[in-house]
């Protein structure tokens, strides 16, 4: 045997690697989070809170704030497919948009009752996921992003150019759903229902997490060919993500149509894809708690800029780029990748 | 710092109730301002703030405020021409409690916040906008002060048919306002019994649109209705030109811009525009241009006089309700009564859209737009 | 294989060494991320020489050369190069000054011709007649290279491209030559006529720093030797005195048999 | 006009789009080559070499005139400045981020686009700007085939750069460095070759190539705004990637292929041109998924 198949570690790069367990207040915070009972009192407060919220704060926020659960559910599901199974996507709006069509479409078109349009609207979903998955799976990184970006706006192109989906202009007068007699339509209203469905994504994320699913995504995101090896069919594995992350994408989408009660292309085009990624990444790549934050950070970030006006998208832009640059691996990232 | 300061206070105003502040004495009257104040349409929404500036500072001054003196106070919220960002921006203003709102310069991003406005029962002036998408989604507190496309469509069939037109090529950029536009225009062309020679898309932001000139060549259209924004029409148009196209080109009223002239030069020339009653062309406006431009030192914009209109129309509407009630103030908006305004009288149908149409045509001689008189 | 605390140091002293000293090793510490690589590594490379440095998978030999070359930095200890410290400098710049590696692997540049390959070596050549003399002098040595010099690098015979490896290293005009494992994945016979190449650029007066794993023929080769285990030096001397001290071999290179 | 004439008219059309696309590939290709990474903000750089040509213009038109020879000197101009505007970036945004996880790399192109294009924003006030220049209609009529003169200058512009870039990189010292360190930079730091200094010239040409196309197409279609780089750049990635990413001649047979799929991708019967985009992607999906190295692509086991 010769010297070359020594495990060849990787050159000495960052000094955080030598760096002692950093010791900042925020630091600490996160630590304390890791650990089961402090993490369960958080848990408890951020509920509560957000239980609250509406009867302490002004309707901008509740709106806001509704925005920024939406993208909750949004990132977690892109989440899937980028932090637990390693799959780069640049359309994940796609998604998004499947699940606010189909339920807009059956809803207003078709008359059909709300909560009878969400099976269909996750069965589209999750084909769509298999139809953008399947093919593309055994592609590169790179191409795999530029796949499914050109997924993402032949979907959108798509539905600006059909009649069915009220193209360009998109639909309107989607109906408000209600549920038991509860007629769900103003902003508090949807802002329970986002909170019940970000719950719902954490729990769902979660379980997934520490799942045999969950176990089967990292080994395929860290050695794909060793994962075969140990009987993973790594293409199952990975369609699977897709389809998961897709069915988050439409429960999105799918009360997203039904909040605004209007959608039209632009909702889902790149930009939005790559907003959403920009989270996930910002935010630290399968790590759930960091996705929620940066989540929160695209949202509230623009938001609370507004005063500054037509500086405010560059200020943002600039604070994304030195967060990257100094937390290159997120804000708050997994420590297993 | 003062940036600085403001961006403390809003994150704190997000945290913390937003209405227990600032309650003075005789409180103003706050008034949303709903315009892009950035994004592509910018230029517009300045233009479109600064008329309303200019109204607000009038009726401040004139009859020291409306209600018995109580001054009238503007809020923007920056609806970027996007959708999303103008729901975000509606809500911020219905938060803050405003009497009404006047503006609305993108139709898409007019229309979903209707419902907000609507949700919060908010009297809403809509200046610019005027898809016919917003109609069935107003649900009521909302009045129309633009022309309506289907006014438009139907000015662009009476001016291709005065000119002899057979075969037309209608061209959009695929957003809510073109696209409505060239459905509108198309489906009256033919019902009117004429043909469509090219129905076509571009891309917002494409700049090369050699293979579509070939194809409205190839299809033997004698005249090109471009019914987008100018700054894609001016390269069409350009393009048109430099590729021969010897026939008629018209564009709707997001593309009566100067800034046409800018882009297409000379091929503008001979361009025709439908148009919305800009101020060059108001008899009444002489003094309104002139204050305009002592205050900003630039001429009025297209969609400035309407601005003017919006805002001046709201404040009577509240001063014949008597008070800031929301409910009342409706009532008032839609019992407007074809008083002469500015931009002409304002009287609204029954869907809340202005009972006239206001459109003119303009053609383009010498670098600026004239009236066209056939 | 024997774990002795204090190995026998029998050789240590046991010759005096020509020439002045060329390239100087002092104390070098070196890591892998936690994992140290090298503790303490001292070595001399005396000008005009062959010095070999031996030991198992995994001993450090590679690390030391890539610490000489600047591709793993030194936590501690100095590298000189003619009395000068070369242990902050960058890759690139200790390659300008004329510290040629030439890796295991060989690293043939794919896609590149074999003459684009070796015109990459004098990269940092600025006179284009030393250059174009260098690709004369290179192809004489190796005509095969001449043979093939529009084929792609990487399409060539082992053998072949641990010529191409070693004429890229002469275009530099190189004043030590580090050389990785040169008969790594060749034939028996290919190795002896290697070997006779690495001999014939020392006599024609290049410096070799030489790793190896075949060690009988390093030591045959080489004018000094040096033992590394564990990330230490744990025996040096004139590589005649190892080579026939078989105690010393049987019990640090592990070649009993013929290997 | 006759289909002959007309298909003969898309095909030139067609190759102008490309030459575009082409330019513009070039340099993600170039940069995709040294680092690996898909360098989003490169549409942005596009928008602003047409601003830097655009104040290029107007600061030497008062001598040289608003004809192509002021708009050739303002076009080197802007590739200069744009050129050193791309080593900068690569310093300070893309150079701390080496060794970090690829996805991070990315955003963090992504973020650099949202900066430019953003500052951009701000500082026109998202306005259009009228890029207004001397240049005439004129042109040849060759039966029912017109080519303009500007379309002529251009598609030559275009073709001096890429055979000059061409030439850089296959006959020189440096080119062949940029080429090497494509390959494996540990092995160019043992040859003495300044990796950093290879990378931040390939930034520098890749950033000018995109100036030059930026200029060019701000003079020839008279107007330039903050947000232009974005089609062009999706549509350029496209480019590249057809043509295999990392492969130079590939990137403008990709811009080629792309401009003339589009050209021609407006005339498909029975479909309207509001499907041409949805034509153009589901070309590049095919050809990606049937051969993922695109055309001219070495082939390359990895996987995130």
């Amino acid at each position: 045997m010769s010297d070359s198949s020594n495990p060849r570690p990787s050159p000495p790069r960052s000094s955080s690697q030598r760096e002692p367990e950093a010791r900042r207040p925020w630091q600490r915070l996160i630590i304390a989070f890791e650990s089961p009972g402090p993490r369960r009192a958080l848990q408890a407060t951020i509920v509560l809170l957000l239980i609250v919220m509406p009867w302490i704060s002004s309707q901008y926020t509740t709106v806001i704030l509704t925005n920024a659960l939406l993208y909750v559910v949004l990132c977690l599901g892109l989440n899937i497919v980028v932090g637990y199974a390693g799959l780069l996507d640049l359309g994940y709006a796609a998604f998004f948009a499947v699940g606010a069509y189909t339920v807009g479409i059956l809803t207003q078109q078709f008359g059909v009752n709300f909560w009878v349009a969400i099976p269909f609207a996750l069965v589209a979903a999750a084909i769509a996921g298999i139809i953008i998955g399947g093919p593309t799976l055994r592609l590169r990184s790179d191409y795999l992003a530029i796949v499914t970006l050109g997924f993402g706006e032949i979907v959108r192109f798509t539905a600006r150019n059909l009649e069915i989906t009220g193209g360009a202009s998109g639909l309107s007068h989607i109906p408000e759903p209600s549920l038991f007699g509860w007629r769900i339509d103003s902003a508090i209203d949807f802002y329970y229902v986002f909170v019940v469905l970000a719950i719902l994504a954490y729990v769902a994320s979660q379980r997934l997490f520490d799942s045999r699913l969950g176990r089967a995504w990292l080994y395929v995101r860290h050695d794909e060919d060793a994962a075969e090896a140990m009987g993973i069919n790594r293409v199952r594995i990975k369609l699977a993500a897709y389809v998961i992350g897709a069915i988050f994408g439409a429960i999105g989408g799918i009360f997203f149509s039904v909040n605004l009660g209007a959608i039209s292309p632009e909702s889902f085009s790149f930009q939005q894809s790559v907003l959403i990624l920009l989270a996930v990444v910002l935010g630290g790549m399968g790590k759930i708690p960091g996705v929620i934050l940066g989540a929160f950070i695209v949202v509230l970030g623009p938001e609370l800029l507004r005063e500054f006006d037509t500086l405010r998208l560059l200020i943002f832009a600039v604070l994304l780029l030195a967060i990257m640059l100094f937390r290159p691996s997120g804000i708050w990232p997994e420590k297993r990748a | 710092m003062s940036q600085f300061r403001n961006l403390i206070v809003s994150t704190a105003l997000l945290g913390l109730s937003v209405s227990s502040l600032a309650m003075a004495q005789e409180p103003p009257i706050t008034l949303g301002v709903q315009v892009p104040t950035t994004g592509s349409e910018a230029t517009y929404g300045q233009d479109m703030f600064n008329a309303m500036q200019l109204a607000a500072e009038e009726i401040n001054a004139a009859a020291g405020g409306l209600l018995d003196g109580r001054q009238i106070e503007l809020v923007t919220g920056d609806s970027a021409c996007d959708p999303q960002q103008s729901v975000n921006a509606a809500s911020r203003l219905a938060s803050r409690e405003v009497v009404g709102v006047v503006g609305g310069y993108c139709s898409g991003a007019t229309q979903p916040t209707l419902k907000t406005y609507g949700d919060a029962n908010i009297p809403f002036v809509i200046v610019a906008a005027n898809s016919t998408q917003l109609i069935p989604a107003n649900p009521g507190n909302a009045v129309m002060i633009n022309s309506t496309g289907d006014d438009q469509a139907k000015t662009a069939l009476d001016f291709f048919e005065g000119k002899g037109i057979e075969s037309l090529a209608i061209v959009n950029q695929g957003d809510a306002y073109s696209q409505d536009l060239a459905n509108l225009t198309r489906d009256a062309w033919t019902e009117a019994g004429h043909e469509v020679a090219a129905f076509e898309y571009v891309n917002k932001g494409e700049q090369d649109f050699s293979a579509l000139v070939n194809k409205i060549r190839g299809s033997g259209a004698d005249a090109v209705f471009w019914t987008a924004y100018y700054a894609d029409g001016g390269l069409l148009v350009r393009q048109l030109r430099q590729r021969g196209f010897q026939g008629t080109i018209a564009v709707g009223d997001g593309s009566n811009s100067p800034k046409l002239f800018d882009i297409a030069g000379q091929a503008a020339e001979g361009v025709f525009a439908f148009s919305n009653p800009t101020a060059d062309f108001l008899p009444a406006a002489e003094q309104f241009i002139a204050d305009y431009e002592a205050e900003f030192d630039s001429a009025p914009g297209p969609y400035a006089p309407l601005a003017y209109d919006g805002l001046q129309l709201m404040a009577w509407a509240i001063g014949k309700a008597g008070s800031t009630d929301a409910d009342a103030i409706i009532e008032a908006l839609n019992s407007a009564d074809g008083q002469e305004w500015l931009a002409g009288p304002i009287s609204f149908t029954p869907q809340h859209t202005l009972a006239r149409s206001n459109f003119v045509v303009l053609e383009g001689q010498g670098g600026r737009w004239t009236r066209y008189a056939p | 294989m024997v774990k002795d605390a204090r190995p026998p140091t029998v050789a240590e002293t046991a010759t005096e060494r020509p020439g002045r000293v060329r390239l100087r090793l002092r104390e070098i510490e070196a890591f892998y991320g936690q994992i140290q690589a090298l503790r303490g590594i001292s070595l001399d490379v005396h000008e005009g020489e062959i010095v070999t440095v031996l030991g198992s998978n995994g001993a450090g030999k590679s690390t030391t050369l890539k610490t000489i070359s600047g591709l793993v930095r030194a936590r501690q200890g100095e590298v000189e190069l003619e009395g000068e410290s070369i242990t902050r400098l960058a890759a690139h710049e200790i390659a300008r000054r004329g510290v040629v590696h030439v890796p295991e692997g060989r690293r043939i540049l794919r896609g590149l011709t074999v003459q684009e390959n070796l015109e990459l070596g004098a990269f940092t050549v600025k006179d284009p007649a030393l250059r174009r003399q260098r690709l004369e002098d290179v192809y004489a040595r190796f005509p095969i290279l001449h043979e093939r010099r529009h084929q792609d690098g990487s399409l060539l015979s082992g053998g072949q491209q641990q010529m191409l490896a070693m004429g890229r290293a002469l275009m530099h005009g190189p004043s030590v030559m580090l050389l990785d494992e040169p008969s790594m994945g060749l034939a028996p016979k290919l190795v002896t006529e290697i070997m006779r190449i690495v001999k014939q650029l020392n006599e024609a007066g290049t410096t070799i720093l030489l790793v190896e794993q075949n060690a009988r023929l390093a030591l045959r080769l080489a004018d000094y030797a040096y033992v590394i285990e564990n990330g230490e030096i744990r025996l040096h001397g004139a590589a005649a005195t190892l080579r026939e001290d078989a105690s010393i071999i049987k019990a640090y290179l592990g070649l009993g048999e013929e290997s | 006009m006759t289909w002959y004439d007309s298909l003969l008219q898309q095909l030139v059309d067609g190759l102008v789009l490309g030459a575009f696309y082409a330019l513009v590939a070039l340099g993600y290709t170039m940069v995709f080559g040294v680092i690996k990474l898909l360098n989003f903000a490169h549409g942005d750089l596009y928008m602003t070499g047409a601003f830097a040509g655009f104040g290029g213009l107007s600061l030497v038109s008062g001598v040289l005139g608003a004809g192509w020879l002021g708009i050739f000197v303002a076009m080197l101009l802007a590739m200069l400045a744009v050129g050193c505007l791309g080593v900068v970036i690569e310093r300070v945004a893309y150079h701390p981020m080496l060794g970090a996880p690829r996805l991070s790399i990315l955003i963090t192109a992504l973020a650099v686009s949202l900066v430019l294009q953003n500052a951009a924003l701000s500082l026109t006030g998202g306005q259009y700007t009228a890029f207004r220049t001397d240049l005439g209609f004129g042109g040849l009529n060759l039966g029912n085939l017109f080519l303009s003169y500007n379309q002529i200058v251009l598609v030559a512009t275009a073709g001096v750069l890429m055979i000059a870039l061409e030439l850089f990189v296959s006959r020189t010292a440096y080119g062949r460095a940029m080429r090497a360190v494509a390959i494996d930079k540990e092995m160019c730091r043992m040859l003495g070759i300044n990796v950093s200094a290879v990378i931040a010239v390939t930034f520098f040409i890749g950033s000018g190539l995109a100036a030059a196309a930026g200029t060019m197409a701000g003079a020839y279609y008279g107007s330039i705004w903050y947000f232009m780089g974005f089609l062009i750049g999706l549509k350029a990635f496209t480019a590249a990637v057809i043509g295999g990413i990392g492969s130079i001649t590939g990137a403008m047979l990709g811009g080629l292929i792309l401009g003339l799929l589009e050209s021609f991708g407006t005339h498909i019967p029975f479909i309207g041109s509001e499907w041409k985009d949805v034509f153009t992607f589901s070309i590049l999906i095919l050809v990606l998924v049937l051969k993922p190295t695109g055309l001219l692509g070495k082939s390359e086991v990895e996987r995130m």
